[in-house]
């Protein structure tokens, strides 16, 4: 397959060919089956695969997590469709006392092939219990992979990589990307877990970024380049682990960096990798480091008290022209 | 029973069954954004149940909540500006749709997350036990909820402390496009609650006398200091889940089928003398108002934007 | 059952006594650390739930989980080598006395949160069930876990889905220190299981007999394809809930009652002929074994702690 | 009162006398009646308020920390306490959904007057599931404040902080730290909420904290002294918010910085320390911060190994030198 689809498909199509492929994986979650997938992911998997590999769950996030860490240790390849990032909290115990822990705690032997996917972010104005991008906060947990698609392709391959991994992965897919259309091409090898891709690149302040913000990104970078400033965009692609490599050399080029996400700020993974940039690139740097993430407010409903507390290109270039100024 | 009441019930439901017309065309112009759940179909369960409240007790709902907070008698005006996120609305904008707020009815929301109202209603029901008040605390959530292990959690402490709180279950058969018998290994939720002990009641959703009846006594019972009472009231939702939903789970003929049990259409059998015409007129006044107030409310400056995350940030 | 049986029954009911006798007495010595929640006076659970196990069957336990891993049959050695921190032991030191693990028995732990196994097992079951094994999967679990919310949402699913499970409560009338009247509005807990359509019987967990027995049919039932069974053990244990534990909240005279049910004496009530000396003997064998193991055991080195977050760490 | 008493003790007190004076004020948890709380902080209370006052709840986290939010809208002040942090991952959609959310969901209108406390910490063997320090973690969430004393006197000033405080705080006391001796004057006026305290003067290295972790800092400060490095060491007290004021003071003074928290190393809270200094006093920074963490690791059973995972004196006084080094 090498053609332009959409992020919905794309997810939708590497589960379907994974189902087709491998007899130990299925799907399992709330609505993912009769109603076609709270975001429409999961559409027309039913009628192909039946109700015994495309579960609908009834609303026990605990429980069908738990039996997902238990379907996989007994063999099978579970992909667990937790309907938001929101609701996983209720399921979080599950993830970190068991998926996290068991293949330490049993001294190496039982392992989790466990793959759950869930939707992340801000910016469809559904308020504060349904805007939370917490992916940021999971890749906090040792023992786990925590993955955050941006793109097409990665939409696609992200789903192969976590199922191809033997440990418990995290799939973050972001509300607002469902509609993006992109090239798809099947058959390219993946670029593999805990590997960033820089997707634009320059030679004046590097920009780390993920999922949806990836997109705010390139779009204020365009705006700079315009203004003479030469921003070098990194995908991180996983939160969990992050690609210092790739960071600290793009920081070894350009001395500058910001850092963009969709996380409230205090405690965000931009901490984070500010912190390793500090530890690693202490001496790169020319300036601070500069970050623009949530404001540190529940969501609000209202769209422009909403969009005000997001990340948005016109903050990350007043942030840029900030950062070159030092 | 009388006509004056069977007249407050009906206004009751038109007003919610109109409103909500109103919020769908609305939303269609994009004045309203974000989920909007209808309780269309429904307007019996909260109409019923609110009647047998005092203005003392406490009520906390769901994301499918606009009929509750109407039946309350939250202001149209506050929640038609809500859904327009304007400063005006009951939750001053921030809420939205599934956040509806309002403390001078004791309207405690509005949770979006499904049965995580009812471990708060536990403890607004405690507090008036341990301060000696005689209120209700009544909490209202679908039978999705039942699956949650909050649910089980939360009807326990009810039972073993004996709290003033009256469990409303709407069950509509569906959760989002899950039917009940895919979710539920017993789909008489009602047992459920009697596992706990608790005084529990099948009732006729779609009839609002039933429903007022049931409610006024489960509260004489639950005023009297006999703990819970659980009612599950048997109910269809006519519309899709929200504004995103395909409706593929379910037939079109189930859904025509229960449309004959509207209580719009129920209610006037037994009281024929209900003025229908002048309902619709007087409604349809009040939503022209209600829209016309959230076309002008005030957009919150952004200014003001971190407030409300402490209480010492609360312009009081 | 006969003598034969009685005697194996016996011999790994002694077994667990004795171990935990032992561990008391090498925790004092400060060998063995961290929480340590003795089975003494539930063996008869363990033992007789396992006895109707094939090998092919899978086990999830708790922290009290002593009692099971050696009626599941891993080597005493390993056990204590586990409890004393070393290489040898069945986790490799790092889970201790909540956290025993062993793949050749399928043993799943040593779950240390409360119901945390429960969803596992419901897992574990689904896969079986999907994949077409003739498989059963076994939960334990304590009365007190019938509060949380994860225990119904597993029940749920379990009687939803068919599985085949065995949930067997080892209702030990305790939690800590809350007694279940104050944790549940309906004490008996064979009636929850029920009202989510579960095969569900109340037994004499101290009667090791009738635990085997009762298990036995329950697997029977369970392979057959009939769907989950749970089995309430009514039992009691004789020590504190864990090395910390002042025992304020029950009466001496009730331990010494429940202590008259002692499985060890209630056995051979019934088989006279079992040479409770000779078991003794043997016994005491193998515990100075396991003491020895684990003191001539190797603590890992620190280099390798950070092996086994990941698979690929994992030296295999 | 004005004598030298057990962290425990001080605990103890504080909520005796806070429910002697106040009414609304209540204790609820599991086991914190007839067992006498499962670190014996309640010991005693059943006897003297009753079991209307010192509730025994079943094992019903979500359910009961909910209740505490419901109580505390229905004007109780209660305080939950949740044996342990490990637990607290069944409420979290209480403790983010609801009790964080509800002042700002609702514009304004209702307040969460709610103390939770929980135990934290590893160093007691109980291993993966039973030792997590996810305070720092917890401090993410805005509409929450996070405390973690240190000392006997806070562990006694915190509890009426926090019952005075109109909106949710949580309270971090860590394990290790109960049988501590201490002197606790119940007449001084309390350091508020969101104030850091110097607990070591030194003008070479600033060394943040807090919790348990301050004692192991001071040992090493005391070692560093020996060797003539002079330590300033300063107890954060609140993880949210954070004191930024006296953090940026010091490091104006010493121009080096370490920090020393239990919190697994990526994303916690030392992250986000770094990353503030780096953007309100990088210019003031002669070398690259450090941090001692904990390994990033599900704790380990095995004496050697657990404590081999935690920060310790040795490690921050390697990192000490290491930094002047630069
Ligand atoms: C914990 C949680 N999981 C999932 C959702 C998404 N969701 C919103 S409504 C809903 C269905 C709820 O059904 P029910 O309780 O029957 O209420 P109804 O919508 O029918 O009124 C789901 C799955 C949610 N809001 N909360
Ligand atoms: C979720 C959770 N909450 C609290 C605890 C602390 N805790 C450990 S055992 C226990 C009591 C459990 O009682 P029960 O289920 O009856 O089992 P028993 O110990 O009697 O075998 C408690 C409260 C825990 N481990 N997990
Ligand atoms: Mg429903
Ligand atoms: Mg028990």
């Amino acid at each position: 397959m090498n053609s332009t689809i959409t992020y919905r498909e794309a997810v939708r199509h590497a589960i379907k060919q994974a189902m087709e492929k491998d007899q130990r994986v299925f799907l399992m979650g709330e609505d993912v089956g009769h109603y076609g997938g709270g975001y429409a992911v999961s559409m027309g998997l039913l009628e192909q695969f039946g109700s015994e590999r495309i579960i609908d769950t009834p609303l026990s996030e605990s429980a069908f997590t738990g039996a997902g860490i238990g379907a996989a240790l007994g063999g099978m390849r579970p992909i667990v469709e937790i309907m938001t990032v929101n609701f996983s909290l209720l399921a979080l115990d599950q993830i970190m006392n068991n998926a996290a822990n068991l293949l330490h705690m049993s001294g190496g032997q039982f392992n989790v092939p466990l793959v759950i996917r869930m939707v992340t972010g801000g910016g469809k104005q559904l308020g504060a219990q349904h805007s939370h991008s917490l992916e940021g906060w999971y890749a906090h947990i040792p023992g786990l992979k925590i993955l955050t698609p941006a793109t097409v392709q990665d939409a696609y391959d992200m789903v192969t990589l976590a199922l191809a991994d033997p440990d418990p992965v995290l799939i973050f897919e972001h509300a607002m990307l469902y509609n993006n259309k992109g090239l798809l091409d099947t058959k390219v090898i993946p670029l593999s877990i805990g590997k960033a891709k820089i997707e634009r690149l320059g030679k004046d302040i590097t920009l780390i970024t993920y999922g949806a913000s990836l997109f705010k990104a390139l779009e204020a970078a365009q705006t700079l380049s315009d203004e003479g400033i030469d921003i070098e965009v990194i995908d991180l692609r996983s939160l969990r682990p992050l690609d210092d490599e790739t960071i600290m050399k793009s920081v070894a080029k350009t001395h500058r960096v910001m850092i963009v996400d969709e996380g409230w700020k205090s405690g965000s993974i931009s901490a984070e990798i500010m912190a390793r940039i500090n530890e690693q690139a202490f001496y790169e740097l020319d300036a601070p480091m500069g970050r623009v993430c949530t404001l540190e407010v529940p969501m609000p409903y209202a769209a422009h008290l909403e969009q005000a507390v997001l990340p948005q290109a016109d903050k990350i270039v007043a942030m840029a022209k900030k950062i070159m100024e030092k | 029973m009388d006509l004056d009441l069977a007249n407050k019930l009906y206004h009751k439901m038109l007003l919610i069954r109109r409103f909500e017309e109103k919020c769908v065309e609305m939303y269609s112009k994009e004045k309203i954004r974000g989920f909007l759940h209808l309780y269309i179909g429904e307007e019996a369960v909260a109409v019923g149940v609110m009647h047998a409240l005092s203005s003392e007790d406490a009520i906390f709902a769901t994301y499918r909540e606009h009929g509750h907070a109407l039946a309350r008698g939250i202001h149209p005006n506050r929640i038609m500006a809500e859904l327009y996120g304007k400063q005006e609305g009951c939750s001053r904008g921030r809420g939205g749709s599934m956040h509806l707020f309002d403390a001078a009815t004791r309207f405690y929301g509005g949770i979006a997350i499904v049965t995580g109202g009812l471990p708060m209603a536990i403890g607004m029901a405690l507090s008036d036990k341990m301060m000696k008040r005689n209120k209700v605390t009544v909490c209202f959530f679908g039978e999705g909820a039942v699956a949650e292990g909050e649910f089980h959690e939360s009807l326990n402490l009810a039972a073993l402390w004996h709290l003033p709180i009256l469990f409303v279950c709407e069950n509509n058969l569906y959760a989002m496009g899950t039917a009940l018998e895919f979710t539920q290994s017993e789909t008489n939720i009602s047992l459920k609650a009697a596992s706990y002990r608790i005084t529990s009641k099948q009732i006729d959703g779609m009839n609002v006398t039933e429903v007022a009846e049931s409610s006024e006594e489960a509260i004489a019972q639950i005023r009297s200091g006999n703990g819970p009472v659980f009612l599950e009231c048997l109910t269809y939702r006519f519309r899709a889940h929200s504004m995103y939903d395909a409706e593929l789970y379910r037939q079109k003929s189930e859904v025509e089928e229960w449309k004959q049990k509207d209580p719009l259409i129920r209610l006037p059998q037994d009281w024929s003398d209900i003025n229908i015409a002048q309902h619709e007129e007087e409604i349809s006044h009040i939503i022209d108002e209600a829209v016309e107030f959230a076309e002008n409310g005030t957009l919150e400056s952004v200014d003001d934007l971190e407030k409300f995350i402490y209480s010492s940030e609360v312009a009081r």
